[in-house]
């Protein structure tokens, strides 16, 4: 009967959702900021550590919330290692530009592994489920404690 | 699976073809339409009257000569009276509007709560509150000094009286806040009880009636409470409108809190006079339209009589308590012995938004998340509910496709 | 009598057809409406709106997952970007929803006013204020000992520029809040100078545009306005729904007003946190319905275009204030160069009221009284005036049987 | 044209309404209260001195509305003279009556004078008008100091 939703709940949705594999609190960290959906109550927290030249050397995240919003955290971590926070922001806009129209184009290497949330955009009000660990992400590096996806 | 025994009295069929959105369509489904407890559907009566006063006799009310205006102003306030004989309010004084039950308990937090109270003293709540009926409170103690308490629940999701008692032995209470009925958990609060323990120890009490009275004659005076809120749109009615009731006595004693046209008695710069209750309380042109169409589903909702509007409601709920407690890994949450139309359930394996999503795609709404009330969520050691609410217009049968598209949403997550 | 020039662009029967109301008689005669500036009445765009939204597609907003929820989400926030889009705000999110213009001043008198100002702070109002842009100021003066300071208008009815200007001198003034076009005299108020002036002296404005921006172009980021507020029901819009323009930086450093549903990013008892603006500003469920019919008021005023508007309504002001004047004993309130379709009028040996009823049996809807001015009436030395106030759907047709029918009730009280 | 209004503007309103006989402060009284009708900004105020055995003296008023609202407490001012607080209430009810209804059953000798107000009854935003200042009367009888008419 929900076929046509595998689209969205594609196996690595799924399996990452399940079993996020970077589903970690940072014991050593350098930057930390949570992130609240107030429309629906999901909450994620995120801690990043920088390597020496101020790349991204680790992050992990904590996720309370669906399938979704844990498998964009999840597949977030991977995308992000090594990035700096320009290119960070970069990778955010072209993730949302992802999760709300569906487009990547010319997608770079790193956001390939995202393509399974690309069929968020189909359903407006689960957007901002997978936007949510960014939007923390992006607030972490930019020293806020906590922001909202509203 | 019990055989529910549905109200003769009520001819679903009829009241159903009342309601012009049931018959969309979502997504070529039909649509089943379970999320009444946040907003409700509105009968033709209501649109038809929201329609007719906009274009047969519409002015802006109380200060007009003319007949237009003369027309509107009485129409608008035979909402006050309409409100007061649901209410069984003594006076239609008692009566105010507001835009819903929200700005209604922020009233009474403001003009009650820092003009009345004292610094010290402490507001009860309970643990099973919508952020409405919490939030005012904690701005009233971050602002003015009062204390809040919360009065905690049971495991099956209702209050536990002892435990409320308590509260009041050191003397500081001055108010109650307490819902009539969870929008979460469907229990209904023992209100009488509620309100003869508060008033034992000197203290007023307010009830959120914001779910309670969709479902359930209220009487404030046998209830004898002294403020009683609830927000038109959950009773059939528009959005924009509410009625806060008061105690005569206390409104009076309150300051007004929005200041503007229409609740003045004179206005010089040095020093303004209030008009009488209500309108000392209601500032500015007020919800007219909606409020005229709040007389409508006042009525409309008589008309059908809260006796059969009740067991309606429970013998859905009952079906829906027996269809849901079957399917393998759906946990309900809340097993309070009074409740309402209201079934909160989690499902093993699957979050609540993702239940949700399938479920909309089915034609079925429900809502997912916390509905406002998350120290509630924390309290349950949940993060969210799914959560099926039921309206007059609700059926048995969209109960059983309720049941039987969440049994494939298990699957689907299996 | 100057013959006057109605703009050809206006296609006025073609206008007043989508109207239904102006169809209905009033005692078996023509209904002619001159009382907009009260209120004005909806055309057919915004009655269908707010029926459709009921019809197909209701549901509460912003936290439902389900396609009812998402469609009502979205056509409730195109009004946003609409109202944002309308004054020329700079980001959507610089738009709150507010009941009334009313709500609008008292939300920034209690959390600009008490959350940012500071005891011993002065706040500016005019000598022609609505007591909607007065009472909230006494109010928060007495709550909060900030002082009140009112800048005088000469006899024309025009904002006294220098007095005003004075009123900086000792540095006090924190806000400024004018009217930008009076209800009673129908002055414009040199928004542009008051603003400067304001900035100069490092206090913020707030523009109380109720009745401005019916007709005329507003453009907030022109003026440099803090905040600006206007009322839908005066915009051919529905009741219960008004919007307050704030900067964003002055919003975001705002404490909230209202605590509840909607307004919050997370819960605990010990402590909540605020969901963005604009949202940290509107508790609880919105006006939806009238959200979505104020979509359409805005969409159907930009379709006839302010320049339109303003030609048009110029054209019959300068007709009523020549015919009017012609009338033997009757003196027109208020002679600003800069003025709106509002004409305020006296007549010998007629008390306003007489005037009104008189006017009513006639069909013509005009109002009497102290049009919620009463200092203003004070100023002028008068008790009340009548006040006759267009539309984009008034014609001169209609002044025409004002100023006839105005001869034969002084003739009746002579 | 308004040959009907007759009914309401007649001889004894635009009289009374344009030159109140009783229409002053009084010097010496032993009650007085205002009366305002915040809707349309009549406002009234009452003046009274009582006799030795509490009826009511003498009666003056200021009035600040239209020709109703003074003809009104013109002739309220000689209904009530030499009535004591209970029997003037008693009068304020069947006048109130009066003004809503057009009706004036078993009508009392005092009244009588009033029935040219009858017509108001015919429009219902002007019975405020007549009524208000019989309410700053009451208020004054009861010690209190102004009322309102809303
Ligand atoms: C200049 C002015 N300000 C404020 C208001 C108040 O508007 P509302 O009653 O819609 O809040 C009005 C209209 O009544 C007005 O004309
Ligand atoms: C129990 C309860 N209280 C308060 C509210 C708030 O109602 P409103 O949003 O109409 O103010 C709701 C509904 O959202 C509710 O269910």
């Amino acid at each position: 009967m929900f076929e046509d939703l595998r689209d969205l709940y594609n196996a690595t949705i799924i399996e990452r959702g399940r079993r996020p594999r970077h589903m970690r609190r940072l014991e050593d960290f350098d930057a930390t900021a949570k992130g609240d959906n107030p429309m629906c109550g999901d909450r994620v927290q995120v801690w990043v550590k920088y390597a020496g030249d101020g790349t991204i050397a680790a992050t992990g995240f904590d996720a309370r919330g669906c399938e979704i919003s844990k498998a964009a955290a999840d597949l977030m971590v991977e995308a992000v290692a090594g990035h700096s926070a320009t290119s960070t922001r970069r990778l955010f806009a072209a993730f949302r530009t992802l999760a709300q129209t569906g487009e990547c184009a010319e997608c770079a290497e790193e956001l390939k592994p995202m393509l399974p949330l690309a069929a968020v955009h189909e359903y407006p009000s689960r957007v901002k489920c997978a936007t949510l660990p960014w939007h923390a992400l992006i607030a972490a590096l930019e020293g806020e404690g906590a922001t909202t996806s509203e | 699976m019990n055989a529910p025994s549905f109200d003769a009295r009520l001819d679903i069929a009829a009241i159903r073809a009342q309601f012009p959105i049931l018959e969309q369509k979502i997504r070529g489904k039909d649509l089943v339409f379970l999320d009444s407890a946040a907003s409700a559907q509105k009968p033709r009566a209501v649109i038809d009257a929201m329609v007719g006063a906009m274009e047969t006799q519409y002015a802006n009310i109380h200060r007009g000569l003319h007949w237009m205006s003369e027309r509107t102003t009485e129409a608008y306030e035979a909402t006050r009276d309409a409100a007061a004989r649901l209410l069984n309010a003594g006076d239609r004084h008692e009566i105010v509007f507001v835009r819903n039950s929200t700005e209604g308990i922020n009233l009474v937090a403001h003009s009650y709560g820092r003009g009345i109270m004292k610094p010290g003293q402490a507001v009860v709540i309970s643990a099973m509150e919508h952020h409405s009926n919490i939030v005012p409170w904690q701005m009233l103690r971050d602002a003015h000094g009062t204390e809040l308490r919360v009065a905690p629940i049971n495991d099956a999701g209702e209050l536990d009286m002892a435990a409320y008692e308590a509260l009041f032995a050191d003397g500081k209470v001055g108010l109650v806040a307490i819902t009539h009925m969870s929008n979460v958990l469907g229990s209904y609060t023992p209100a009488e009880r509620i309100i003869q323990i508060a008033h034992a120890h000197g203290a007023k009490v307010l009830l959120d009636g914001s779910q309670a009275v969709v479902h359930r004659r209220v009487d404030v005076r046998a209830l004898d409470a002294d403020f009683y809120v609830f927000t038109g749109h959950k009773l059939y009615g528009p959005t924009g409108i509410g009625v806060l009731y008061g105690k005569r006595e206390l409104l009076e004693a309150m300051p007004p809190w929005m200041g503007g046209g229409d609740m003045i008695s004179s206005v010089t710069y040095e020093r303004s006079t209030w008009a009488r209750v209500p309108h000392k309380f209601e500032a500015g042109t007020p919800a007219i339209i909606e409020g005229i169409g709040l007389n409508a589903a006042i009525e409309w909702v008589e008309g059908i009589g809260y006796p059969a509007i009740a067991a309606h409601e429970a013998a859905l709920t009952d079906h829906a308590l027996s269809r849901l407690s079957a399917i393998e890994g759906l946990t309900v949450i809340g097993r309070a012995q009074d409740r309402g139309g209201v079934v909160s359930f989690t499902l093993d394996r699957a979050h609540a938004h993702d239940i949700a999503t399938l479920l909309d795609r089915a034609g079925i709404a429900v809502r997912a998340g916390h509905h406002c009330a998350e120290p509630l969520m924390h309290r349950l050691g949940l993060e969210s509910t799914a959560r099926a609410s039921f309206g007059i217009y609700t059926t048995p049968g969209e109960i059983d496709v309720l049941a039987d598209t969440l049994i494939k949403v298990r699957e689907f997550f299996q």
